[in-house]
């Protein structure tokens, strides 16, 4: 099993969404981050006081897969995140050791291989 | 409210008693302050609670200004104000049939139907004052159901006991209860609801499991600043003149608050040693429910002294009610009920015949000026007002609850009750929200689309 | 607004008419209430849209009371009010010479400034009505522009044909058009130009893909109670005295909304299953636009009726027009322009010439009285005022088209126009933010400072 | 405010001096507004700090309505207003003696009572005022202390001076200052006390370090609005009856911020190229300040010149601030000390004996028709009101920073104070939030429950 | 050391905490995320725009732990926050190369055995 | 290639972030977290209920680098982020199996070697 972390631009969450929807990847967990890359810096000005914000609103994925699903979703997420412009994010691979399904306690270290070609 | 000639028939009017400009400008803005306060409520209220139930909260009030605007305008203000029945009224104003621009009452100096008006805006905070007691957990449709009919049963009927010319009203020479601008009419009654709709309805999922803080205490402070602007209106407003009345109500209604503040703030640097902002809202409500009664009646330095007071009795009812599992959620008897039988009491000991030499309509002297009577006279109306107010409450929750259930479901509960009543959330960022195409749209929630269930990459 | 003598000679106002303190007083506050709709509809609009345009929002009304303000003061008030012109009036009080503590006005019994400083108010929130067609994607500058041209050349000529004694005036012998307090000359002359103004810009990017919702739902429930708060003022006001008709227009606009709540929450039962607070506060505007044309010439029973009928058009006209590409964002014509047509026309239904025996004035009776004639001539306004808007903003936004882009780039309105155009976050922890000396100041935004390029350490 | 007959002995008020019901009902929603003013105050201020000390900021103003209110009642007010004192008022009226529904004075119109209830609050939101340049690190208890004394030792001295009938005051034959509604008594008080508390306190543990950023700008613009919306109140109010002062009051009170807005986006825009929300705000409180002294006694259009020459030094300053030492984190000097200081003087170049043929009471020409003597008496005010509360509040903080800390701990700072001395969070989830029993419950905070000392597991 | 990256409803957060306490585990992190999983969506209505919200409320735990504690908390946690209801969350157990201490640099490889029993 | 996750005092970031861009580290992700440790407990008191805060803002880092930066970074934070009074914080650092570059599509393998000595 595997832990996709992807950061990727606000607007394009619902397109990810979307994507991995019809890649068959349902279970997700979705939290606002700001992110600091190769992005230009706004500048703003509060009466006196100017700052250069070196931080950006992004979107933190994280998606708990089965080795067969890895590509797909990453894939997934590579297409529908991508604008070309600098900013777009990044797509992390963790391994994970366990996972475990909180309704019934199922401990899913069997149901690392799924049949691997989706229905 | 001083009307000590609404009793006399209506058809008396006959001397064309005069309009007066600066008098109608007066209530004309302190009709427009009244009805500010039922958004600042909902800011109050909607402030304390949490962020999941903020919008029904709010709607709680709101709705209140719709149907029980129309409801009032319609029937209310008739079973109030018209006749000269000693417990209602009768239908001569139905659908403000009669209700025109000329003054109806000899005494009275403003268009009748800007006293309508003005009584429409009280009509519509009273019931929505209850809602603070049930919460995070009341069915919507239920709630509007029963505040319609509480209007006309609870509302409409003391209303016109004490104002309407009604048996506890001073010139139907039976009791002549002195209550200034509502402190039994408007938070004894829904006070004392809200003791009943909390104890009927049952606490929340998770009350006293968990912590139920205020999601938005910059709200309940906007909401408390709002509301003492809009009391100006309701308490000066009352004496229903640009008169010397209406600015003792007025100059009663900045001190008392003022007061109120200061002891509850002492108080709680006492007990916890810091003195907060939630408190302190609080602290100016209960100052302006419980001069309420005698806005118009006591001296200024009295006024001092009731607001200070006040703070007594619903600091700690507050403390104390929190440890029991009666989940009246906002306080609502503490603040409102307590402060109007405190205020409508204290009436009986400080009111004042005259003041610095000027006569005050309406008005006696008190226990401090060797009067005890007037005193006997409020606790009847505090027992007898809160007494059927509770009854009835009950009654009407009772019977409501027969055709519909009155809590939402526990489901919808825990996920707030803004998304589940109302299809809304307080705050969103839209994210994951996808649009949907009308033909799809269902009636209620739905399920997740049908279709070959995807595999939960994660399971087996 | 009923100003038949406006039309005389403004010289021949000698008769030195007297100063009336009660109407003096209550067209202060009535002028403090209407100003203050205008953050009421900066909170309105801006809690509808999301979070990284709500200063933008926001904005766009708290800017027209500064720039509208002042060019109102300058000029468009001579415009509208000076001289007897059919279509326009002259130059006579520029720069508010000759508008002095004296009434100008036989008719009137407030000082002239008084009565400009109304209008002021009035003049200020109609263009920033418009902005809630074109949030989150007009440049700011180019609004400015567009609101100060659209202000001379559509809301002074307008108001002076219906108020200034222009050709539509009840006084000028052509055509008598009722509109109280600015049913055509507010609420169509912005509802117009407001579609016209979402056409010519094009919808926002995401428009009809994204879901873009309300940010902030208590906000638009604050703004609505401030609305209406200074609504009272709006149409109340617009009697310019502390009279009955003020009473009238007051006691229609509390019950017009109340009826136009309780119709729009039984459509959304109907249709949804839930009574939304989005939905609410709508309905409380769009029953406020409606009654602001008829306020002080219809009776309170028709206030009821003519609020619970505004219902019907807005809340179909919204559900239809979210599903066009036509991007009203915040549906100001469905509230404001339909409000304001439903409203004139219901003029010549409902409107008249006396009420309960007292007169009403500038009113006559209409079609339910069995005079339809005054329904024509409230139709052609509609038309006329609809039309003049439509081609005049068309016009003006095609022109300041051709001196600087209309919108906004894609990058700012991706990235929310709050950073892009006032370079300021609504809501920020300060995280992340390096201050900056002066001298590093880039006048707009700034590159990442040069320097070695640091290798993405992730990368190659 | 004008009370040329103050100065009169107060028992010589014999000849029954006649109520006016029009001035009565403004007078009383001028006082509404005004108090109105204070929370708008906290949620300008409470806007532009960050969230972790929202309610500390927000409470300095609400603090103030309870405690200045009951001291002011009871002392304050008597020692400005009373006796014929150069320097100080007496003790006449200590405790509301004396103070009765009757005019006080044969030049007022308005109950005492009244007159009484407007001028609390104005001694109400002075000390607030205050507040803008020590928050996020002044000890709350301390602060109250500080503003106790400040209004007892400053406020009520400089009130006597100029509207009390003190040394200051036209009538007194000495110097005969212009001061319509406080610039100098209120807004160069609090400024130049804001300066020295500012300086005396320190600056903020991150100040110059971090970006200390506004959290809700929203709230910032919400509080402009009430501010606006109650400064009519004080201004147009401090004529104390509904004339035509009062009305040149309003209308100035409208076109002074109007102006002073325009100019400072034109100076936003040159400077950054973009126009600022916070900036507007701050612009539209300049304005103003600045009108104030003057609101009642210059023509309109010398109101627009204000308040467009109102923008510069107050802009100029913030930005010059800034780069400095002294942290008046929210530039109350800059805002209200420069706009009193301006508008003082101001008033002696654009005052007019008379507008439009209209004599304005207790005016007279200023240095642009000719007579500049009145700008050296304005200028000798401002010196004297600036020093004298300048010496005063170091006086007073330095006596009460023997008696107890001025600042939180740098624990607090850090935290933030709304936790540390309030006990409470402006906004809060209630996760991991666990209920505390009574008697679990500490006077201050409390450390982890004792017991076997875990060992954390990631460490050894 | 394995760091246990935990979903679950926000009411139930409460109740986790006090379970982890009770299982002497200390330290952890906490942050509000939004998650997709089995849940029925919910339908909001906003004026003519009708969504359906993919997204629901839950809350993200972030505990690292030393081995031993591993089996301790991931039970902690499937107890106290389970309802059985759709919608309970997931437990992800992930390796960690080493872990430090800021307040004092303790480098905490050493520390990832502990006394196992808890006392 | 590692991911380092950095749970700080929000008074540090600043410090922080300034500490990582003079090491030349400049992708990072930011979110704003509530973290339990050793830290006092806060009370509060709303109206008749008071509570025992067992949470404090913390903000919590990740950057994923290559491994010779991960030192490079640690040292970086531990240095900025110390006051050395309890609740400064912890720092993790995870294995990573794979990272990419939504903007171009570069799979970062052969990326987490680059030059060792920063120039
Ligand atoms: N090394 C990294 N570790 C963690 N997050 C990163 C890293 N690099 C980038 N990010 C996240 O991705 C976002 C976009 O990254 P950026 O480098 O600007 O994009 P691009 O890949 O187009 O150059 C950043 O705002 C940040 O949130
Ligand atoms: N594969 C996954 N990866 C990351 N988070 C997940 C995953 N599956 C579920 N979650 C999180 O757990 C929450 C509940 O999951 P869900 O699948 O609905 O519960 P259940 O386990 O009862 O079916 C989701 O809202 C999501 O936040
Ligand atoms: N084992 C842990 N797992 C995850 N986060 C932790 C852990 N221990 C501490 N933290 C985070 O670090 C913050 C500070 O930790 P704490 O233990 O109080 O500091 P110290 O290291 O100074 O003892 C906590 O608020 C929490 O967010």
């Amino acid at each position: 099993m595997k832990l996709i972390v992807a950061v990727i631009r606000p607007e394009k969450l619902n397109e990810v969404l979307k994507a991995l929807y019809k890649a068959e990847v349902r279970g997700l967990s979705v939290s606002r981050i700001q992110g600091h890359g190769g992005e230009t810096d706004e500048v703003e000005t509060y009466r006196g006081t100017t700052v250069r914000m070196k931080l950006q609103e992004k979107v933190r994925l994280e998606i708990g897969v089965s080795e067969p699903f890895v590509d797909v979703a990453v894939n997934a997420i590579l297409d529908a995140a991508h604008t070309g412009e600098i900013g777009d994010g990044k797509v992390f691979v963790l391994p994970v050791d366990h996972v475990y399904r909180i309704r019934n306690r199922e401990a899913d270290r069997a149901a690392v291989t799924p049949i691997p070609n989706p229905d | 409210m001083i009307h000590p000639l609404l009793t006399l028939p209506t058809l008396a009017t006959a001397a064309a008693p005069a309009l007066n400009g600066a008098d109608t400008a007066w209530m004309m803005i302190a009709t427009a302050l009244v009805l500010v306060m039922t958004p600042g409520l909902a800011f109050f209220y909607g402030g304390l609670v949490r962020s999941k139930n903020a919008l029904n909260t709010k709607m709680m009030s709101f709705a209140a200004m719709g149907f029980i605007g129309v409801l009032w305008a319609l029937i209310g203000f008739s079973l109030a104000f018209s006749g000269d029945g000693k417990w209602i009224g009768n239908f001569a104003y139905l659908g403000l049939r009669h209700v025109g621009l000329a003054p109806h009452d000899p005494a009275h100096t403003i268009p009748f139907l800007l006293f309508m008006a003005y009584q429409t805006t009280f009509a519509i905070i009273t019931p929505a004052l209850i809602s603070g007691a049930i919460v995070e957990r009341m069915r919507f449709r239920t709630y509007l159901l029963f505040i319609a009919l509480w209007s006309l049963l609870v509302y409409a009927p003391v209303a016109h006991w004490i104002w309407g010319g009604g048996w506890l009203s001073a010139g139907h020479g039976d009791v002549g209860v002195m209550d200034f601008a509502g402190g039994a009419v408007v938070h004894i009654t829904a006070g004392v609801a809200a003791l009943v709709a909390a104890s009927l309805l049952g606490p929340r999922k998770d009350y006293s499991r968990q912590a139920l803080l205020p999601h938005n205490v910059p709200f309940v402070l906007l909401g408390t600043g709002l509301l003492w602007l809009g009391w100006f209106g309701f308490n000066a407003g009352s004496a229903l003149a640009a008169n010397p009345q209406a600015v003792l109500a007025f100059v009663n209604s900045l001190l008392a608050p003022c007061a109120a503040l200061v002891v509850w703030s002492l108080l709680d640097m006492f007990r916890g040693g810091r003195i907060t902002a939630v408190g302190s809202a609080t602290a100016i409500v209960v100052g302006l429910a419980t001069i309420t009664p005698a806005a118009g009646f006591v001296a200024p330095s009295s006024a001092l002294i009731i607001g200070a007071i006040a703070a007594f009795p619903s600091y700690y009812a507050i403390l104390y009610r929190a440890k029991t599992r009666l989940d009246d959620s906002l306080d609502v008897f503490s603040a409102h009920g307590l402060g109007g039988i405190t205020g409508m009491l204290l009436v009986g000991v400080f009111c004042r015949a005259s003041i610095g030499g000027v006569p005050i309509p309406g008005s006696t002297d008190g226990a401090l000026m060797g009067h005890p009577d007037q005193l006997g006279r409020q606790a009847l109306a505090v027992l007898v007002v809160g007494l059927y107010s509770g009854v009835a409450t009950f009654v009407i929750l009772k019977l409501v609850g027969l055709v519909m259930p009155l809590r939402a479901t526990g489901r919808q509960e825990d996920r707030g009750l803004d998304i589940g009543l109302h299809g809304e959330e307080a705050y969103t960022t839209g994210e994951g929200a996808l649009l949907l195409m009308e033909h799809e749209r269902p009636v209620t929630t739905s399920a997740n689309p049908a279709g070959p269930k995807p595999r939960n990459l994660v399971e087996a």
